[in-house]
Protein backbone atom coordinates (compact mmCIF):
# COMPACT_ATOMS: atom_id res chain seq x y z
CA UNK A 1 0.00 0.00 0.00
CA UNK A 2 0.90 3.70 -1.04
CA UNK A 3 0.25 6.34 1.32
CA UNK A 4 -1.31 8.57 -1.11
CA UNK A 5 -4.95 9.07 -1.17
CA UNK A 6 -7.09 6.39 -2.87
CA UNK A 7 -9.98 7.36 -4.21
CA UNK A 8 -12.35 4.91 -5.48
CA UNK A 9 -15.76 5.54 -7.40
CA UNK A 10 -18.82 3.06 -8.02
CA UNK A 11 -21.47 3.76 -10.63
CA UNK A 12 -25.05 1.71 -10.27
CA UNK A 13 -28.20 1.83 -11.68
CA UNK A 14 -31.13 2.54 -9.44
CA UNK A 15 -31.94 -0.80 -8.62
CA UNK A 16 -32.30 -2.49 -5.05
CA UNK A 17 -30.25 -5.54 -5.70
CA UNK A 18 -26.91 -3.64 -7.15
CA UNK A 19 -27.07 -1.35 -3.29
CA UNK A 20 -24.84 -4.86 -2.05
CA UNK A 21 -22.46 -3.61 -4.60
CA UNK A 22 -21.91 -0.40 -2.71
CA UNK A 23 -22.13 -2.02 1.04
CA UNK A 24 -19.60 -4.83 -0.29
CA UNK A 25 -17.40 -2.49 -1.40
CA UNK A 26 -17.11 0.03 1.38
CA UNK A 27 -16.60 -3.42 3.31
CA UNK A 28 -12.95 -4.17 1.00
CA UNK A 29 -12.14 -0.73 1.61
CA UNK A 30 -12.43 -0.50 5.18
CA UNK A 31 -11.12 -3.78 5.86
CA UNK A 32 -7.85 -1.86 4.33
CA UNK A 33 -8.64 0.86 5.97
CA UNK A 34 -7.77 -1.06 9.43
CA UNK A 35 -11.36 -0.19 10.87
CA UNK A 36 -12.10 -2.43 13.39
CA UNK A 37 -15.03 -4.99 13.24
CA UNK A 38 -17.47 -3.03 14.55
CA UNK A 39 -16.53 0.18 12.63
CA UNK A 40 -16.39 -1.76 9.20
CA UNK A 41 -19.94 -2.97 10.28
CA UNK A 42 -21.75 0.39 10.93
CA UNK A 43 -19.90 2.05 7.79
CA UNK A 44 -21.46 -1.26 5.74
CA UNK A 45 -25.00 0.33 7.10
CA UNK A 46 -24.03 4.14 6.92
CA UNK A 47 -23.13 3.41 3.30
CA UNK A 48 -26.55 1.31 2.64
CA UNK A 49 -28.60 3.70 4.28
CA UNK A 50 -27.39 6.25 2.08
CA UNK A 51 -27.59 4.87 -1.06
CA UNK A 52 -31.19 3.21 -0.84
CA UNK A 53 -32.35 6.59 -0.24
CA UNK A 54 -30.79 7.66 -3.06
CA UNK A 55 -32.35 4.94 -5.35
CA UNK A 56 -35.38 4.86 -3.49
CA UNK A 57 -36.30 8.63 -2.80
CA UNK A 58 -34.00 10.45 -5.17
CA UNK A 59 -34.07 8.71 -8.42
CA UNK A 60 -37.36 6.49 -7.28
CA UNK A 61 -36.38 3.23 -8.71
CA UNK A 62 -35.46 5.02 -12.48
CA UNK A 63 -33.36 2.79 -14.13
CA UNK A 64 -31.95 5.38 -16.42
CA UNK A 65 -30.60 7.16 -13.21
CA UNK A 66 -27.27 6.34 -11.59
CA UNK A 67 -26.09 6.34 -8.14
CA UNK A 68 -22.54 7.69 -7.48
CA UNK A 69 -20.65 6.66 -5.07
CA UNK A 70 -17.21 7.72 -4.42
CA UNK A 71 -14.56 6.88 -1.48
CA UNK A 72 -11.66 8.96 -0.52
CA UNK A 73 -9.41 7.29 1.51
CA UNK A 74 -6.93 9.25 3.10
CA UNK A 75 -4.39 9.07 5.69
CA UNK A 76 -6.64 10.39 8.97
CA UNK A 77 -10.09 10.03 7.20
CA UNK A 78 -12.41 7.74 5.08
CA UNK A 79 -14.63 10.31 3.32
CA UNK A 80 -17.75 8.40 1.27
CA UNK A 81 -19.76 10.30 -1.41
CA UNK A 82 -23.22 9.65 -2.33
CA UNK A 83 -24.79 11.61 -5.64
CA UNK A 84 -28.36 10.58 -7.36
CA UNK A 85 -30.03 12.41 -9.74
CA UNK A 86 -33.25 13.10 -8.12
CA UNK A 87 -35.08 16.28 -7.20
CA UNK A 88 -33.41 16.65 -3.82
CA UNK A 89 -35.12 17.70 -0.78
CA UNK A 90 -34.57 19.88 2.60
CA UNK A 91 -33.23 17.48 5.46
CA UNK A 92 -34.04 20.34 7.82
CA UNK A 93 -37.54 19.95 7.49
CA UNK A 94 -37.75 16.39 7.98
CA UNK A 95 -39.56 15.06 11.04
CA UNK A 96 -38.01 13.91 14.03
CA UNK A 97 -37.95 9.95 14.42
CA UNK A 98 -37.39 10.29 17.86
CA UNK A 99 -40.16 12.72 18.80
CA UNK A 100 -42.57 11.00 20.67
CA UNK A 101 -44.86 10.85 18.38
CA UNK A 102 -42.81 9.81 15.54
CA UNK A 103 -41.75 6.93 17.35
CA UNK A 104 -43.98 3.82 16.03
CA UNK A 105 -43.41 5.42 12.37
CA UNK A 106 -42.67 2.55 9.78
CA UNK A 107 -39.29 4.68 8.07
CA UNK A 108 -37.52 7.86 8.31
CA UNK A 109 -34.96 6.33 10.57
CA UNK A 110 -31.77 5.87 8.13
CA UNK A 111 -30.66 9.61 8.18
CA UNK A 112 -30.34 9.41 12.06
CA UNK A 113 -28.46 5.98 11.87
CA UNK A 114 -26.29 7.64 9.30
CA UNK A 115 -25.66 10.16 11.68
CA UNK A 116 -24.90 8.19 14.38
CA UNK A 117 -22.57 5.93 12.85
CA UNK A 118 -20.44 8.41 10.48
CA UNK A 119 -18.50 11.25 12.63
CA UNK A 120 -19.86 13.70 9.79
CA UNK A 121 -23.00 13.80 7.71
CA UNK A 122 -23.45 17.01 5.20
CA UNK A 123 -26.08 17.20 2.94
CA UNK A 124 -25.90 19.36 -0.55
CA UNK A 125 -27.89 19.88 -3.46
CA UNK A 126 -25.36 19.30 -6.20
CA UNK A 127 -25.29 22.53 -8.86
CA UNK A 128 -25.99 20.05 -11.59
CA UNK A 129 -28.77 18.50 -9.70
CA UNK A 130 -29.82 15.80 -7.32
CA UNK A 131 -28.56 15.03 -3.73
CA UNK A 132 -25.11 14.59 -2.27
CA UNK A 133 -24.67 12.98 0.55
CA UNK A 134 -21.07 13.37 2.60
CA UNK A 135 -20.10 11.20 5.37
CA UNK A 136 -17.12 10.79 7.10
CA UNK A 137 -15.71 8.64 9.56
CA UNK A 138 -11.67 9.31 11.58
CA UNK A 139 -9.15 6.57 10.95
CA UNK A 140 -6.48 5.85 13.32
CA UNK A 141 -3.46 7.55 11.24
CA UNK A 142 -1.29 4.72 10.16
CA UNK A 143 1.91 4.42 12.41
CA UNK A 144 4.56 4.07 10.01
CA UNK A 145 5.33 5.04 6.63
CA UNK A 146 7.22 1.61 6.73
CA UNK A 147 4.21 -0.98 7.83
CA UNK A 148 1.85 -2.30 5.13
CA UNK A 149 -1.57 -1.30 5.20
CA UNK A 150 -2.41 -4.96 6.52
CA UNK A 151 0.03 -4.69 9.86
CA UNK A 152 -2.13 -1.06 10.80
CA UNK A 153 -3.72 -1.11 13.94
CA UNK A 154 -7.41 -0.76 14.37
CA UNK A 155 -9.24 2.00 14.40
CA UNK A 156 -10.50 1.28 18.02
CA UNK A 157 -7.76 -0.46 19.51
CA UNK A 158 -9.29 0.03 23.30
CA UNK A 159 -11.75 -2.64 21.66
CA UNK A 160 -14.91 -0.61 22.88
CA UNK A 161 -17.57 0.04 21.19
CA UNK A 162 -17.61 1.63 17.77
CA UNK A 163 -20.86 3.47 18.15
CA UNK A 164 -20.48 7.38 18.44
CA UNK A 165 -23.20 8.41 20.16
CA UNK A 166 -25.97 5.49 21.30
CA UNK A 167 -28.10 6.60 23.90
CA UNK A 168 -27.92 4.66 26.62
CA UNK A 169 -32.03 4.39 28.34
CA UNK B 1 -32.87 -15.13 -0.73
CA UNK B 2 -31.41 -12.33 1.69
CA UNK B 3 -33.93 -13.55 4.27
CA UNK B 4 -34.97 -17.66 5.02
CA UNK B 5 -37.99 -17.98 7.28
CA UNK B 6 -39.16 -21.19 9.08
CA UNK B 7 -42.18 -21.48 11.08
CA UNK B 8 -42.66 -23.83 13.95
CA UNK B 9 -45.43 -24.01 16.11
CA UNK B 10 -45.58 -25.15 19.75
CA UNK B 11 -47.90 -24.40 22.80
CA UNK B 12 -50.30 -22.46 20.45
CA UNK B 13 -47.83 -19.80 20.20
CA UNK B 14 -46.57 -19.51 16.56
CA UNK B 15 -42.09 -19.39 16.27
CA UNK B 16 -40.65 -17.73 13.39
CA UNK B 17 -37.14 -18.44 12.36
CA UNK B 18 -35.58 -15.74 10.74
CA UNK B 19 -32.03 -15.96 9.29
CA UNK B 20 -30.74 -13.83 7.14
CA UNK B 21 -31.17 -9.89 6.39
CA UNK B 22 -34.13 -7.59 6.62
CA UNK B 23 -33.72 -5.01 4.36
CA UNK B 24 -35.11 -2.55 2.29
CA UNK B 25 -37.18 -4.54 -0.42
CA UNK B 26 -37.18 -8.59 -0.58
CA UNK B 27 -36.26 -9.35 3.45
CA UNK B 28 -38.91 -6.80 4.99
CA UNK B 29 -41.69 -7.87 2.55
CA UNK B 30 -41.30 -11.31 3.48
CA UNK B 31 -41.83 -10.41 7.02
CA UNK B 32 -44.93 -8.58 6.75
CA UNK B 33 -46.19 -11.21 4.26
CA UNK B 34 -45.24 -14.09 6.97
CA UNK B 35 -46.90 -12.08 9.79
CA UNK B 36 -49.80 -10.52 7.64
CA UNK B 37 -50.44 -14.80 6.93
CA UNK B 38 -50.14 -15.63 10.85
CA UNK B 39 -52.62 -13.10 11.59
CA UNK B 40 -54.97 -14.02 9.09
CA UNK B 41 -55.41 -17.36 9.98
CA UNK B 42 -55.72 -16.47 13.77
CA UNK B 43 -52.86 -17.27 14.96
CA UNK B 44 -51.96 -13.87 17.10
CA UNK B 45 -49.17 -15.47 19.60
CA UNK B 46 -45.72 -14.32 17.66
CA UNK B 47 -42.08 -15.26 18.43
CA UNK B 48 -39.79 -14.07 16.12
CA UNK B 49 -36.44 -15.53 16.84
CA UNK B 50 -33.62 -13.04 15.19
CA UNK B 51 -30.77 -15.71 16.58
CA UNK B 52 -29.94 -15.69 12.70
CA UNK B 53 -30.33 -12.69 11.64
CA UNK B 54 -27.14 -10.55 10.73
CA UNK B 55 -28.36 -7.43 9.09
CA UNK B 56 -31.37 -5.05 9.72
CA UNK B 57 -31.20 -1.96 8.12
CA UNK B 58 -33.87 1.29 8.70
CA UNK B 59 -36.10 -0.32 6.76
CA UNK B 60 -35.85 -3.99 8.29
CA UNK B 61 -36.37 -1.81 12.10
CA UNK B 62 -39.47 -0.11 10.67
CA UNK B 63 -40.93 -3.58 9.67
CA UNK B 64 -39.96 -4.69 12.97
CA UNK B 65 -42.24 -2.29 14.74
CA UNK B 66 -45.29 -2.18 12.14
CA UNK B 67 -44.99 -5.83 12.53
CA UNK B 68 -45.35 -5.35 16.57
CA UNK B 69 -48.56 -2.80 16.14
CA UNK B 70 -50.20 -4.93 13.42
CA UNK B 71 -50.32 -8.11 15.90
CA UNK B 72 -51.72 -6.15 19.20
CA UNK B 73 -54.30 -4.33 16.88
CA UNK B 74 -55.75 -7.91 16.05
CA UNK B 75 -55.54 -8.17 19.73
CA UNK B 76 -52.22 -10.36 19.67
CA UNK B 77 -48.54 -9.83 20.91
CA UNK B 78 -45.09 -10.97 19.10
CA UNK B 79 -42.25 -10.47 21.17
CA UNK B 80 -38.67 -11.03 20.05
CA UNK B 81 -36.08 -13.55 20.82
CA UNK B 82 -32.66 -13.83 20.26
CA UNK B 83 -32.16 -10.24 19.77
CA UNK B 84 -28.82 -10.03 18.03
CA UNK B 85 -26.13 -6.91 19.73
CA UNK B 86 -25.95 -4.48 16.94
CA UNK B 87 -29.94 -4.98 15.96
CA UNK B 88 -30.33 -4.06 19.71
CA UNK B 89 -28.32 -1.08 19.60
CA UNK B 90 -30.20 -0.21 16.55
CA UNK B 91 -33.13 -0.11 18.44
CA UNK B 92 -32.30 1.20 21.23
CA UNK B 93 -30.55 4.37 19.08
CA UNK B 94 -33.95 5.12 17.62
CA UNK B 95 -35.58 4.28 21.30
CA UNK B 96 -37.55 1.66 20.63
CA UNK B 97 -36.32 -0.99 22.87
CA UNK B 98 -38.62 -0.35 25.33
CA UNK B 99 -41.72 -1.25 23.05
CA UNK B 100 -40.25 -4.97 22.59
CA UNK B 101 -40.81 -7.94 24.64
CA UNK B 102 -37.09 -9.51 24.21
CA UNK B 103 -36.97 -12.81 25.64
CA UNK B 104 -33.24 -14.89 25.51
CA UNK B 105 -34.77 -18.58 25.93
CA UNK B 106 -37.35 -20.07 24.03
CA UNK B 107 -39.29 -21.43 27.19
CA UNK B 108 -39.11 -17.79 28.75
CA UNK B 109 -40.94 -16.66 25.53
CA UNK B 110 -43.56 -19.51 25.36
CA UNK B 111 -43.93 -19.38 28.81
CA UNK B 112 -44.73 -15.32 28.58
CA UNK B 113 -48.14 -16.65 26.71
CA UNK B 114 -49.87 -18.60 29.27
CA UNK B 115 -49.80 -16.21 31.97
CA UNK C 1 -34.14 -8.72 -9.96
CA UNK C 2 -35.54 -6.77 -13.24
CA UNK C 3 -34.94 -7.93 -16.84
CA UNK C 4 -33.55 -4.69 -17.57
CA UNK C 5 -30.01 -4.28 -18.61
CA UNK C 6 -27.77 -3.53 -15.49
CA UNK C 7 -24.72 -0.95 -15.39
CA UNK C 8 -21.87 -0.90 -12.97
CA UNK C 9 -18.83 1.26 -13.46
CA UNK C 10 -15.79 1.35 -10.58
CA UNK C 11 -13.10 3.73 -11.59
CA UNK C 12 -10.19 3.23 -9.58
CA UNK C 13 -7.09 4.71 -9.04
CA UNK C 14 -3.62 3.17 -10.32
CA UNK C 15 -2.60 0.95 -7.69
CA UNK C 16 -2.22 -2.73 -7.57
CA UNK C 17 -4.20 -3.38 -4.15
CA UNK C 18 -7.22 -1.87 -5.72
CA UNK C 19 -7.41 -4.12 -8.51
CA UNK C 20 -8.60 -6.76 -6.11
CA UNK C 21 -11.71 -4.64 -5.92
CA UNK C 22 -12.69 -4.90 -9.64
CA UNK C 23 -12.09 -8.54 -9.40
CA UNK C 24 -14.83 -8.78 -5.95
CA UNK C 25 -17.27 -6.50 -8.11
CA UNK C 26 -16.80 -8.82 -11.34
CA UNK C 27 -17.47 -12.14 -8.60
CA UNK C 28 -20.41 -10.61 -7.29
CA UNK C 29 -21.76 -9.37 -11.01
CA UNK C 30 -20.89 -13.17 -12.23
CA UNK C 31 -22.55 -14.93 -9.94
CA UNK C 32 -25.84 -12.34 -9.91
CA UNK C 33 -25.66 -13.52 -13.93
CA UNK C 34 -25.57 -17.07 -13.10
CA UNK C 35 -22.56 -17.80 -14.59
CA UNK C 36 -21.52 -21.23 -13.29
CA UNK C 37 -18.40 -21.61 -10.67
CA UNK C 38 -15.91 -22.17 -13.29
CA UNK C 39 -16.95 -19.20 -15.53
CA UNK C 40 -17.16 -17.03 -12.17
CA UNK C 41 -13.09 -17.71 -11.79
CA UNK C 42 -11.98 -17.16 -15.07
CA UNK C 43 -14.32 -14.15 -15.78
CA UNK C 44 -12.30 -12.56 -12.78
CA UNK C 45 -8.83 -13.22 -14.20
CA UNK C 46 -9.52 -11.65 -17.64
CA UNK C 47 -10.76 -8.51 -15.51
CA UNK C 48 -7.60 -9.11 -13.48
CA UNK C 49 -5.24 -9.35 -16.37
CA UNK C 50 -7.20 -6.17 -18.22
CA UNK C 51 -6.97 -4.17 -15.22
CA UNK C 52 -3.12 -5.05 -14.41
CA UNK C 53 -2.37 -4.08 -17.80
CA UNK C 54 -4.32 -0.73 -17.21
CA UNK C 55 -2.89 0.19 -14.01
CA UNK C 56 1.17 -1.27 -15.11
CA UNK C 57 1.30 -0.74 -18.79
CA UNK C 58 -1.40 1.88 -19.22
CA UNK C 59 -1.61 4.62 -16.61
CA UNK C 60 2.53 3.31 -15.54
CA UNK C 61 1.34 3.83 -11.91
CA UNK C 62 0.21 7.16 -12.01
CA UNK C 63 -1.86 7.19 -9.02
CA UNK C 64 -3.27 10.41 -10.44
CA UNK C 65 -4.62 8.39 -13.68
CA UNK C 66 -7.85 6.46 -12.82
CA UNK C 67 -8.96 3.02 -14.56
CA UNK C 68 -12.66 2.57 -15.48
CA UNK C 69 -14.18 -1.03 -15.34
CA UNK C 70 -17.45 -1.00 -16.73
CA UNK C 71 -19.98 -3.83 -16.36
CA UNK C 72 -23.07 -4.38 -18.56
CA UNK C 73 -25.17 -7.33 -17.55
CA UNK C 74 -27.44 -7.56 -20.26
CA UNK C 75 -29.91 -10.77 -21.78
CA UNK C 76 -27.48 -12.81 -23.22
CA UNK C 77 -24.21 -11.23 -22.92
CA UNK C 78 -22.01 -9.98 -19.93
CA UNK C 79 -19.86 -7.13 -21.34
CA UNK C 80 -16.61 -5.31 -19.32
CA UNK C 81 -14.76 -2.48 -21.31
CA UNK C 82 -11.53 -1.21 -19.14
CA UNK C 83 -10.28 2.30 -19.92
CA UNK C 84 -7.10 3.95 -19.23
CA UNK C 85 -5.69 6.93 -19.61
CA UNK C 86 -2.02 5.72 -21.18
CA UNK C 87 -0.31 6.08 -24.41
CA UNK C 88 -2.27 3.46 -25.95
CA UNK C 89 -0.52 0.37 -28.19
CA UNK C 90 -1.37 -1.77 -30.94
CA UNK C 91 -2.32 -5.19 -30.13
CA UNK C 92 -1.35 -6.30 -33.64
CA UNK C 93 2.50 -5.68 -32.62
CA UNK C 94 2.67 -7.96 -30.07
CA UNK C 95 5.33 -11.25 -29.66
CA UNK C 96 2.92 -14.62 -29.75
CA UNK C 97 3.62 -16.04 -26.37
CA UNK C 98 2.71 -19.27 -28.45
CA UNK C 99 5.80 -19.07 -30.10
CA UNK C 100 8.32 -21.56 -29.33
CA UNK C 101 11.19 -18.12 -29.28
CA UNK C 102 8.97 -16.98 -26.93
CA UNK C 103 7.74 -20.28 -24.27
CA UNK C 104 10.33 -18.83 -21.82
CA UNK C 105 9.39 -15.20 -21.61
CA UNK C 106 8.76 -14.11 -17.99
CA UNK C 107 6.04 -11.70 -19.07
CA UNK C 108 3.36 -11.41 -22.62
CA UNK C 109 0.46 -14.09 -21.64
CA UNK C 110 -2.38 -11.83 -20.30
CA UNK C 111 -3.62 -10.98 -23.50
CA UNK C 112 -4.00 -14.60 -24.14
CA UNK C 113 -5.63 -15.70 -21.07
CA UNK C 114 -8.24 -12.91 -22.11
CA UNK C 115 -8.75 -14.03 -24.99
CA UNK C 116 -9.25 -17.52 -24.12
CA UNK C 117 -11.71 -16.93 -20.92
CA UNK C 118 -14.02 -14.31 -22.85
CA UNK C 119 -15.76 -15.14 -26.23
CA UNK C 120 -14.28 -11.99 -27.55
CA UNK C 121 -12.23 -9.21 -26.92
CA UNK C 122 -11.45 -6.18 -28.61
CA UNK C 123 -8.95 -3.72 -28.43
CA UNK C 124 -9.33 0.10 -29.52
CA UNK C 125 -7.80 3.57 -28.79
CA UNK C 126 -10.24 5.80 -26.82
CA UNK C 127 -10.88 8.95 -29.36
CA UNK C 128 -10.10 11.01 -26.21
CA UNK C 129 -6.44 9.11 -25.78
CA UNK C 130 -5.94 5.27 -23.49
CA UNK C 131 -6.81 2.44 -24.26
CA UNK C 132 -10.15 0.59 -24.42
CA UNK C 133 -10.16 -3.42 -24.08
CA UNK C 134 -14.06 -4.31 -24.08
CA UNK C 135 -14.38 -8.10 -23.65
CA UNK C 136 -17.98 -10.40 -23.61
CA UNK C 137 -18.95 -13.36 -22.58
CA UNK C 138 -22.29 -14.64 -23.76
CA UNK C 139 -24.51 -16.12 -20.92
CA UNK C 140 -27.25 -18.78 -20.64
CA UNK C 141 -30.44 -16.57 -21.25
CA UNK C 142 -32.83 -16.31 -18.13
CA UNK C 143 -35.36 -19.42 -18.21
CA UNK C 144 -38.53 -17.45 -17.86
CA UNK C 145 -39.60 -14.00 -16.60
CA UNK C 146 -40.95 -15.39 -13.62
CA UNK C 147 -37.97 -16.90 -11.89
CA UNK C 148 -35.58 -14.42 -9.89
CA UNK C 149 -31.64 -14.13 -10.46
CA UNK C 150 -31.24 -16.85 -7.74
CA UNK C 151 -33.17 -19.75 -9.54
CA UNK C 152 -31.31 -19.13 -12.85
CA UNK C 153 -29.80 -21.97 -14.48
CA UNK C 154 -26.17 -21.84 -14.51
CA UNK C 155 -24.42 -20.51 -17.96
CA UNK C 156 -23.24 -24.24 -18.63
CA UNK C 157 -25.21 -26.93 -17.10
CA UNK C 158 -23.71 -29.60 -18.40
CA UNK C 159 -21.12 -28.51 -15.80
CA UNK C 160 -18.37 -29.07 -18.52
CA UNK C 161 -15.25 -26.71 -18.83
CA UNK C 162 -15.81 -23.07 -19.09
CA UNK C 163 -12.68 -22.71 -21.01
CA UNK C 164 -13.25 -22.09 -24.67
CA UNK C 165 -10.50 -23.45 -26.60
CA UNK C 166 -8.01 -24.83 -24.29
CA UNK C 167 -4.91 -26.50 -26.09
CA UNK C 168 -4.59 -30.47 -25.01
CA UNK C 169 -1.53 -32.11 -26.11
CA UNK D 1 -0.31 -11.31 2.72
CA UNK D 2 -2.07 -12.40 -0.09
CA UNK D 3 0.73 -15.68 -0.64
CA UNK D 4 1.91 -17.31 2.14
CA UNK D 5 5.84 -18.99 2.38
CA UNK D 6 6.37 -22.20 4.33
CA UNK D 7 9.48 -23.86 3.77
CA UNK D 8 10.92 -26.73 4.97
CA UNK D 9 13.69 -28.97 4.26
CA UNK D 10 14.16 -33.43 3.69
CA UNK D 11 16.75 -35.42 2.77
CA UNK D 12 18.96 -32.45 1.29
CA UNK D 13 15.49 -31.13 -0.59
CA UNK D 14 13.86 -27.92 0.12
CA UNK D 15 10.04 -27.79 -0.38
CA UNK D 16 8.68 -25.11 -0.34
CA UNK D 17 4.65 -25.00 0.82
CA UNK D 18 3.16 -21.93 -0.91
CA UNK D 19 -0.72 -20.65 0.26
CA UNK D 20 -2.84 -17.94 -1.73
CA UNK D 21 -2.07 -16.38 -4.29
CA UNK D 22 0.55 -15.58 -6.53
CA UNK D 23 -0.46 -12.19 -8.65
CA UNK D 24 1.14 -8.94 -10.39
CA UNK D 25 3.27 -7.32 -7.43
CA UNK D 26 3.24 -8.79 -3.74
CA UNK D 27 2.77 -12.77 -4.22
CA UNK D 28 4.62 -12.87 -7.71
CA UNK D 29 7.92 -10.84 -6.05
CA UNK D 30 8.04 -12.95 -2.63
CA UNK D 31 8.26 -15.92 -4.92
CA UNK D 32 11.28 -14.85 -6.60
CA UNK D 33 13.11 -13.52 -3.11
CA UNK D 34 12.57 -17.06 -1.93
CA UNK D 35 13.93 -19.28 -4.86
CA UNK D 36 17.01 -16.46 -4.51
CA UNK D 37 17.22 -16.92 -1.07
CA UNK D 38 17.59 -20.43 -0.94
CA UNK D 39 19.94 -20.42 -4.46
CA UNK D 40 21.93 -18.28 -2.86
CA UNK D 41 22.40 -20.78 0.17
CA UNK D 42 23.37 -23.52 -1.99
CA UNK D 43 19.87 -25.24 -2.34
CA UNK D 44 19.48 -25.98 -5.57
CA UNK D 45 17.06 -28.67 -4.93
CA UNK D 46 13.54 -27.38 -4.94
CA UNK D 47 10.03 -28.60 -4.52
CA UNK D 48 7.83 -25.88 -5.42
CA UNK D 49 3.84 -27.44 -3.30
CA UNK D 50 1.16 -25.55 -4.88
CA UNK D 51 -1.11 -27.38 -2.75
CA UNK D 52 -2.56 -24.10 -1.41
CA UNK D 53 -2.38 -22.11 -3.98
CA UNK D 54 -6.19 -20.73 -5.24
CA UNK D 55 -5.36 -18.17 -8.31
CA UNK D 56 -2.48 -17.54 -10.11
CA UNK D 57 -2.18 -14.76 -12.83
CA UNK D 58 -0.25 -13.92 -15.82
CA UNK D 59 2.80 -12.46 -13.45
CA UNK D 60 2.50 -15.40 -11.36
CA UNK D 61 3.02 -18.06 -14.75
CA UNK D 62 6.19 -15.86 -15.67
CA UNK D 63 7.06 -16.10 -12.40
CA UNK D 64 7.35 -20.08 -12.34
CA UNK D 65 8.89 -20.13 -15.15
CA UNK D 66 11.64 -17.75 -14.39
CA UNK D 67 11.98 -19.06 -11.07
CA UNK D 68 12.21 -22.42 -12.41
CA UNK D 69 15.08 -21.16 -15.23
CA UNK D 70 16.96 -19.29 -12.76
CA UNK D 71 17.37 -22.72 -10.65
CA UNK D 72 18.30 -24.65 -13.40
CA UNK D 73 20.58 -22.08 -14.63
CA UNK D 74 22.37 -22.55 -11.36
CA UNK D 75 22.75 -26.25 -12.31
CA UNK D 76 19.78 -27.33 -9.42
CA UNK D 77 16.21 -28.67 -10.45
CA UNK D 78 12.60 -27.23 -9.57
CA UNK D 79 9.55 -29.44 -9.43
CA UNK D 80 6.04 -28.93 -8.66
CA UNK D 81 4.13 -30.53 -6.38
CA UNK D 82 0.17 -30.55 -5.93
CA UNK D 83 -0.56 -28.50 -8.60
CA UNK D 84 -4.38 -27.31 -8.73
CA UNK D 85 -6.15 -27.85 -11.57
CA UNK D 86 -7.09 -24.31 -12.63
CA UNK D 87 -2.87 -23.85 -12.41
CA UNK D 88 -2.37 -26.65 -14.69
CA UNK D 89 -4.84 -25.28 -17.24
CA UNK D 90 -2.91 -22.18 -17.50
CA UNK D 91 0.03 -23.92 -17.82
CA UNK D 92 -1.39 -25.96 -20.59
CA UNK D 93 -2.91 -22.83 -22.67
CA UNK D 94 0.70 -21.39 -22.61
CA UNK D 95 2.23 -24.50 -24.12
CA UNK D 96 4.22 -24.60 -20.32
CA UNK D 97 3.29 -27.79 -19.14
CA UNK D 98 5.82 -29.81 -20.51
CA UNK D 99 8.51 -27.49 -19.10
CA UNK D 100 7.81 -28.78 -15.71
CA UNK D 101 8.32 -31.71 -13.89
CA UNK D 102 4.63 -32.13 -12.01
CA UNK D 103 4.57 -34.62 -8.86
CA UNK D 104 1.42 -35.77 -7.01
CA UNK D 105 2.51 -37.00 -3.81
CA UNK D 106 5.69 -35.45 -1.99
CA UNK D 107 7.30 -38.97 -1.18
CA UNK D 108 7.92 -38.88 -5.07
CA UNK D 109 8.87 -35.56 -5.39
CA UNK D 110 11.49 -36.16 -3.44
CA UNK D 111 12.80 -39.69 -4.75
CA UNK D 112 13.01 -37.70 -8.12
CA UNK D 113 16.02 -36.68 -6.57
CA UNK D 114 18.09 -39.31 -5.43
CA UNK D 115 18.13 -40.65 -9.20
N1 LIG E 1 -31.50 11.25 -1.65
C1 LIG E 1 -32.71 11.73 -1.30
N2 LIG E 1 -33.48 12.39 -2.19
C2 LIG E 1 -34.69 12.86 -1.84
N3 LIG E 1 -35.21 12.73 -0.61
C3 LIG E 1 -34.50 12.08 0.32
C4 LIG E 1 -33.21 11.55 0.04
N4 LIG E 1 -32.72 10.96 1.16
C5 LIG E 1 -33.67 11.13 2.09
N5 LIG E 1 -34.74 11.80 1.61
C6 LIG E 1 -35.96 12.20 2.35
O1 LIG E 1 -35.68 12.11 3.73
C7 LIG E 1 -36.61 11.24 4.37
C8 LIG E 1 -35.96 10.55 5.54
O2 LIG E 1 -34.98 9.64 5.08
P1 LIG E 1 -34.48 8.49 6.04
O3 LIG E 1 -34.16 9.08 7.37
O4 LIG E 1 -33.40 7.76 5.37
O5 LIG E 1 -35.74 7.55 6.27
P2 LIG E 1 -36.62 6.72 5.19
O6 LIG E 1 -35.76 6.46 4.01
O7 LIG E 1 -36.95 5.49 5.96
O8 LIG E 1 -37.83 7.57 4.92
C9 LIG E 1 -37.10 10.34 3.27
O9 LIG E 1 -38.36 9.80 3.56
C10 LIG E 1 -37.13 11.28 2.08
O10 LIG E 1 -38.29 12.06 2.11
N1 LIG F 1 -3.53 -1.01 -21.50
C1 LIG F 1 -2.35 -1.09 -22.13
N2 LIG F 1 -1.67 0.03 -22.45
C2 LIG F 1 -0.48 -0.04 -23.09
N3 LIG F 1 0.12 -1.21 -23.42
C3 LIG F 1 -0.51 -2.36 -23.11
C4 LIG F 1 -1.77 -2.36 -22.46
N4 LIG F 1 -2.14 -3.65 -22.30
C5 LIG F 1 -1.17 -4.41 -22.83
N5 LIG F 1 -0.17 -3.64 -23.33
C6 LIG F 1 1.04 -4.11 -24.02
O1 LIG F 1 0.83 -5.44 -24.42
C7 LIG F 1 1.85 -6.28 -23.88
C8 LIG F 1 1.30 -7.67 -23.61
O2 LIG F 1 0.37 -7.64 -22.57
P1 LIG F 1 0.01 -8.98 -21.83
O3 LIG F 1 -0.29 -10.02 -22.83
O4 LIG F 1 -1.06 -8.68 -20.83
O5 LIG F 1 1.32 -9.43 -21.08
P2 LIG F 1 2.20 -8.68 -19.96
O6 LIG F 1 1.31 -7.70 -19.26
O7 LIG F 1 2.65 -9.79 -19.10
O8 LIG F 1 3.34 -8.03 -20.69
C9 LIG F 1 2.36 -5.55 -22.66
O9 LIG F 1 3.66 -5.93 -22.32
C10 LIG F 1 2.26 -4.11 -23.12
O10 LIG F 1 3.37 -3.76 -23.90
Amino acid sequence: MTYAEQVVRLTIDSQLPLIDLATNLADQLTNLAGFDEDCVYWINMAVRESVANAVEHGNKYDSNKQVEITFVLAHELLTIAVRDHGEGFDPASLPDPLDPLNLLNPAGRGILYMRTFMDEVTYLRHPEGGMLVTMAKRRQPLASPAESAETVAPAHPEGGKSIGNVPRD
Amino acid sequence: MSLEINQRSSQGVSLVDLAGKITLGQGSIQLRDTVAHLLAEGNTRIVLNLAGVQYVDSSGIGELVSRHMTTRHAGGRLVLLHLPPKIRDLLQITKLLSLFEVYEEEAAALASFLG
